[in-house]
């Protein structure tokens, strides 16, 4: 069992990536992996809850409510990001919470494996 | 006016493949006349079909459409696909059709604007 | 390819935000003030006000005709975003009249 | 040490793939096993084998020695391949066979370190 | 017949992306369009000489020479650029123009057709 | 998975160079003192002197332990460039005894 931190560095609609993380999140739940995800950068903008389908690109978001509801222990999002994006305060799609570089640096730090998306 | 468009990247990679069909169904509604529509690199991911959850956007359907609906060429690029060792028989059996570069550049030369896609 | 040589406009298409590549940036730096400037996809993001705090976007906004894709806007859950006071939303008809208005596009990703 | 190695980019948009096989070679040659390399999101593309010409450089044939010489497992995501509509028949033919991701979690579970590889 | 500028953005081991401009301009020479080739930015790197194929990635640099000789009408390359990249003065492997950004603006602004790779 | 929690050290590969993305500038934000962070692929440029003028890199130098993959600056026609003083080029090799050294390891595109 590992301590698998998914990393969510770029937005939504960079095409099927955040998906395919999703998928990654999905799969190590299943395998008892410890999961947590940390949203950073542009990343942060999967977490924005008022974005509807882009048309031709279906938005994934809502099944990333899912990974958090199915067991990831924790889920957090760059302080700094949040702001930049206009995103600081706004009720997001997921409980994260805002962290600063250094606590995400050592999120990052006290993973055994760090899958980026 | 006739326009022409050049796809460069692939659906999986960003919202440039879905500009492109929404640019070439706004231009026909608008009345100008689409002279081709040219996948080149990345953008030949284009052509295997997919079949795709009832929930996703179905983009290969729309450049089908157009194609049947506005008799508008969509072309995919052989030597691009050959590198990416998708030049198989049964992979091109969707709406984009094999092309060379050459047709891409007859199309250019009949066109009044061209305009690229990537992302 | 109708205009006379010096009233030609050019088109720029961006693409990527600044966060994914300096895309932004060159337009601005080979757009000159009757050229227009596309914010699209991702980078149609940096067209709200909240956004361009810290890109060059916003000195050029007074210098540039910037335009944004509003269907790009919605995708991302900004579509009632304010934008910046310069930024002209576009829908998809005026996306292609301006396209075809320009004498050449350009695309910077 | 086990070490699993994940490929999410394509060989045709950087040198990401390239790397990755570097680092494989450089480590089994460094007398560390390596317990897998599963390709997912584009990295699939790394499945349709491709004629490289003599003077390019052929990564598949690369991954294929290490496959053969070192029994060194390389699996691709199936869905990742499906929603590329690259789940044919006749394309996974070369050193890349169809996985799943929970094969790729199994392997993490029995690696002391993973490494991606993207561009 | 069109006017054809070539715009070259990214560096040589980005993939296949320079290769395949390169087959897009030996096409538009086929069919008698006017080409000029335009190197912005990290696009520069396509004209080091020095470098040698990376040991996964074939160096098309050397073909690119064929486009010069081919019958491109005009090479340019970003002033600027070849300075952060350590190329002002260099040899380079086609001769290049340098241009500063307005005349690269103005070569954009009168082609009939700008192809980005 | 074997060091204490405090002694963990974390090696951040950036594969993409300021002009294509904000990957080192984020590297640069995540990694402490004892981390260490690996410059490969099209980010291997940066490590040249006259490169970082203008990005973060000659700052972080001296704050943090920063190597460069031989090789990607080989495949560059940068081999024989002149590297920041604090760059530490690393060939195959020593690039898996790194990771291999680091309690995990992070890629930043």
């Amino acid at each position: 069992m590992a301590r698998i931190l998914l990393l969510f560095g770029h937005a939504t609609h960079d095409g099927w990536r955040a998906r395919e993380g999703l998928d990654a999140g999905l799969a190590a739940l299943a395998f008892d992996h410890e999961l947590s995800l940390l949203f950073v950068g542009a990343g942060v903008c999967l977490l924005r809850t008022a974005s509807q389908a882009a048309p031709g690109l279906r938005d994934w978001g809502p099944s990333l409510g899912a990974l958090g509801a199915h067991g990831a222990e924790r889920v957090g999002a760059d302080a700094d990001a949040l702001a930049v994006h206009g995103l600081a305060g706004a009720r997001l799609r997921l409980d994260a919470i805002a962290l600063d570089a250094a606590q995400r640096s050592d999120w990052i730090r006290n993973a055994d494996v760090v899958l980026p998306f | 006016m006739v326009i022409s468009l050049l796809v460069l990247c692939s659906p999986a990679s960003g919202q440039g493949a879905s500009s492109a069909l929404r640019f070439a169904v706004a231009a026909l509604a608008a009345g100008h006349t689409l002279r081709q529509v040219f996948f080149h690199a990345d953008g030949v991911l284009a052509v295997p079909p997919v079949d795709v959850p009832a929930d996703e956007p179905d983009l290969e359907a729309g450049w089908a459409a157009l194609a049947a609906v506005h008799g508008v060429p969509l072309l995919a690029c052989e030597t691009a696909l050959a590198r990416r060792g998708l030049d198989r028989p049964g992979l091109a059996t969707g709406a984009v059709r094999l092309g060379t570069l050459g047709q891409f550049m007859l199309a250019v030369a009949q066109s009044d604007r061209v305009l690229s896609f990537a992302d | 390819m109708s205009s006379s040589h010096s009233e030609r406009r050019a088109l720029h298409l961006v693409v990527r935000a600044p966060w994914a590549g300096d895309a932004l940036a060159r337009a601005l730096l080979h757009a000159n003030a009757r050229d227009a400037i596309v914010l699209a996809q991702e980078a149609a993001a940096v067209a709200c006000a909240q956004h361009a705090a810290d890109t060059p976007l916003r000195d050029a906004l007074a210098a540039r005709r910037v335009h944004v894709l509003v269907a790009d806007l919605a995708a991302r859950g900004l579509g009632a975003a304010a934008l910046h006071a310069g930024c002209q939303p576009l829908d998809d008809a005026a996306w292609v009249a301006l396209a075809v208005a320009c004498d050449v596009s350009v695309t910077w990703y």
